[in-house]
């Protein structure tokens, strides 16, 4: 076989053409290519043979998001009923803009009748509240949009 | 009335529970982990809530937030599918209190039929024939060589609060018995957390043979015929058929019958199934499944009840409005369970359409299959009038089945339904290592 | 005994005979147009022949090349599926007489049936209600005056020899009778070569309801219960349910009763239907199918008989080992037909499984649809224990189908099922019209 | 083993080819090199559920397949048996290298107990004879390999 300085076109192309490949480039001192094939549709349709109603599904997805300039979430560790409040008419714990120091608790989050209070792992600021007040969060929901300190 | 139920389970039974409230009118709450977010089960739900990590007890076996998703979401039902938390009486307890419907019997019949030992007093006191054996949990070593002298060697020690083929011992001699004891102890203690063993006489080479029951819990059970589950690897199954090859109508009968009147006298609710060992023409009671099983779509074939629906209703305090003889049974039915022996992602999936042929699955071209979870991934039921024409259009079935990307043991189910062992009906738990195993 | 067997057809009957075959133990050949070479059908086949064009005419038409190949490749039988050659009995006496079995009716049987005005006289001699008219054909205008006049008007022109809808004129007064007499014989003449045309009384919405019928041309017969085909669109079948929800025991018994009797007074042999327009409470005879049709699946499903395989068996001269009581109907069956509105490439196709669906169809993801052929692209067949609970399962069913790349019926399918008026079980031929056309 | 300088372009494509990559970027002294496969997203794979045995389906394609220079395939109209000689112990009607005019037969295709001949449409020299005598041809498969003349 010719060093590939050497090969006519031809016997470039026919190795493309026999290969799996959908893409090659190359090139060397006296020439360069590229070859592109068209794969069947170039696309896979995953299928969903169901309607595909409004869900929470993709919620759980950002669970070790992490945005740009330190912007973090904090994610519901558990399934349950969100209060930002620890009673109806307390105070909340915290709001946009609060600074919140390590172990502080930012919110109630109500399950089996049981209220657990969530606590910071870290000093951070609450840049937004994701999660709607009494609704249902799921495993892994984005609560809290935070900038650590 | 149920209005919206919630599927404490995944895969493929999470989607038959969904199309059985589909069929209803129910509305469907899927509840996943992380890993399987992406499943056909939670898009074919109308809402899904995510509940854990991928790890079983992080997710499926999480009982706060299984139950917390299913009141803030204003379920009235949760149904637990088969495996995890459906024959668990604390977990069914706990939906009770939270004001559900749980799906499946009376938290205290599952708690009863949980301790092995109570099983087999309960048989005992319906008539039915179990295993020669203690009736009690063994008090000490000299209480252990007595029992196992009475029934003969060889024995075998099981956990009593067990189950699955856990925390057990085989004792062929007198000499083993003093340390297989203290083994099988330290093993009941920690896969059950109760050190309790109790002794059966070992049957070399039994066929499993199972009766499927429906019971309303006010006074109605009827039987759906037997399923015989005798090929299995590993204790798994493998295959399920109905009728058994190697019932005769007497044994048959008689079978139905003792499962029957047991259930009435326990005051049984819903789908569950009596488990026998049936060696040299005799059959023995081993245990009770409270819950769904894997395998009920062969009793859905040859009965035409749809197992699912009937659990919900039953659930919902509907009579049975059933008699015995409303529940003929025709023809043969087959299940061969597709399971997958490698993780990975599915590349190009095709299953089987046509004439008498059933496929429940979850599966779709492109489903990854995370290595979490039980490796069944599909099963194929079909139906024929008799059991060679059973046979061959599994046959047909399988042979137009094609699972790209990952290994499956579809060649080796092809093996077992040709091989001359399984079609003559005669055979014993050991088949697969026959054929199979023989192979390689 | 048949060894191997040609299937003399293409699309889903072709994959569904195949499937028998399997089932069976038989070899079989697929023969193809040019279009059909990379079917499923010819992929699923042991072996396959091409047999001409794409043009019906120059392939699923071309006796010589069908015949040739089966006796080429040594077939034994040949199944004509349905549509194509499989009532033209011309071909089954050609099949006869190369040697080979032809699945289905006697070719005299065929002849004698194809031709109208016959089968009426068969009909009445067997004792069976016909919608009043002539018995023989209309001789002159003069004739069809009188015999018009005695029946009352609208009456309808019919081809002796036709079917299929072809060839047909209602005619709603005296003046309109003189030029669709003409007009009629000569759409007669052109489509079937043969310019005899008869009266009957033309029924304003009657229903379509036929008797499937199991007969070894040995003496036995029996009955599979009636199709309620009356879902139509411009004479097309769309859905197709078992029982009827409009006859009551009564009339069915009759039905059957006297569709029985006429099979055994023609010494029919193999699987066939009787057609009946029923209205008003009264039911008329209208014509044999004398071949397998579309629609036998909801047949098999409430039987649990399967008809292809029974065909195959008949034409192998084996006796029905049935009496009709050995044929209990179970349940409730209704059979959703899903046709292509366009031609083109199948991007995505996903199928309806679980319990109690089947699917037949030929399709793949990938597939090509060529505008040759026949539209209906897969039948969605569904059991249940009653009529209201088919209808979820098949709303089920119909939500997970995906046909993408081009355009369907489906979501009409979805509105005939869920309207007011199916549901109702009460509606005439013009269903489709009113639900489906009014949504426009 | 070559060093990778000297490697020639089939063995770099082969060992890619045994890989598991979906795409490789190579470059060196020499020259430099791009490939990439389509993954199972990007294909569509047609599924086939059943086993594909042998068959003479393929044989269907090449109905309008025209070589270069000037061959041509005569093809069966027809399904039947061929025949290279009007007869069991009769000369053939054609032999490779024959010269054959517009209008003679060079076969015949047994039908329902017919015996068609088969005439060519053009002047031309057989250059191969494809179909094999006695066997059954399918509508469309080539039977001769000519020249057209």
């Amino acid at each position: 076989m010719d060093t590939i300085e050497n090969m006519d076109l031809a016997s470039v192309l026919s190795l493309f053409e026999q290969s799996s490949l959908s893409e090659m480039e190359l090139s060397c001192s006296r020439y360069s290519l590229k070859f592109k094939r068209p794969t069947s549709e170039d696309q896979v349709v995953v299928s969903t043979p169901v309607k595909t109603v409004a869900k929470k599904a993709e919620a759980a997805e950002p669970v070790a998001q992490s945005a740009s300039e330190d912007l973090q979430t904090i994610n519901s560790p558990i399934v349950g009923t969100f209060y930002l409040t620890p009673a109806p008419d307390a105070p909340p714990y915290v709001k946009v803009g609060s600074q919140v120091k390590q172990g502080d608790v930012v919110c109630t989050i109500e399950a089996m009748k049981l209220m657990n209070q969530l606590e910071t792992e870290y000093d951070c600021e609450i840049v937004e509240i994701l999660a709607k007040p009494e609704a249902l969060v799921e495993f892994g929901q984005p609560l809290f949009k935070v900038k650590k300190l | 009335m149920i209005k919206k139920l919630l599927i404490a389970n995944r895969g493929e039974i999470a989607v038959r529970v969904i199309r059985a409230c589909r069929d209803l009118g129910i509305k469907t709450v899927a509840v996943f982990s992380t890993a399987d977010a992406n499943t056909l089960a939670v898009r074919m739900a109308d809402e899904a809530v995510c509940i854990g990590e991928s790890a079983t007890d992080k997710s499926y076996l999480n009982v706060p937030n299984i139950i917390t998703a299913a009141c803030a979401l204003r379920c009235d039902a949760i149904h637990p599918g088969v495996g995890f938390l459906s024959e668990n009486a604390d977990f069914a307890k706990k939906v009770e209190d939270a004001g559900l419907i749980f799906i499946g019997p009376k938290s205290e019949t599952i708690a009863l039929l949980g301790n092995k030992v109570a099983a087999r007093t309960a048989a005992l006191a319906a008539k039915i024939p179990i295993t020669p054996g203690s009736t009690e949990v063994l008090k000490d070593l000299a209480d252990a060589k007595e029992t196992a002298k009475k029934i003969g060697y060889p024995v075998i020690l099981k956990a009593a609060a067990g189950g699955g083929g856990r925390g057990m011992r085989i004792v062929r001699k007198e000499e083993q018995l003093e340390q297989s004891l203290q083994i099988a102890k330290k093993e009941a203690l920690s896969f059950f957390g109760d050190a309790s063993v109790h002794m059966e006489r070992y049957l070399e080479q039994p066929r499993h043979v199972e009766i499927q029951l429906l019971a309303d819990g006010q006074g109605t059970v009827v039987h759906l015929g037997e399923r015989d589950c005798s090929v299995q690897k590993n204790h798994q199954k493998l295959l399920e058929e109905s009728p058994s090859p190697i019932l005769d109508e007497e044994m048959r009968k008689a079978m139905c019958a003792d499962s029957v009147r047991l259930f009435k006298e326990l005051g049984y609710r819903s789908a569950g199934t009596v488990e026998f060992l049936v060696e040299d023409g005799a059959y023995y009671f081993m245990e009770v499944n409270a819950r769904l099983q894997v395998e009920h779509p062969v009793s859905e074939l040859v009965s035409s009840i749809d197992l699912v629906q009937a659990q919900i209703a039953i659930a919902e305090g509907k009579k049975l409005n059933l008699k015995q003889k409303d529940v003929p049974l025709k023809g043969y039915a087959l299940e061969c369970r597709i399971n997958a022996l490698s993780a990975g992602k599915i590349t190009n999936l095709s299953f089987p359409f046509g004439p008498f042929v059933r496929v429940d699955s979850y599966l779709e071209t492109g489903s990854v299959l995370s290595p979490y979870y039980d490796s069944m991934i599909a099963k194929i039921i079909v139906w024929a009038s008799d059991r060679d024409k059973g046979l061959a259009v599994m046959m047909r079935a399988l042979e137009e089945v094609v699972i790209e990307g990952i290994k499956t043991n579809l060649e080796e189910q092809k093996l077992l339904i040709t091989s001359k062992q399984f079609r003559s009906g005669r055979f014993g738990t050991d088949l697969y290592q026959k054929v199979c195993e023989q192979e390689k």
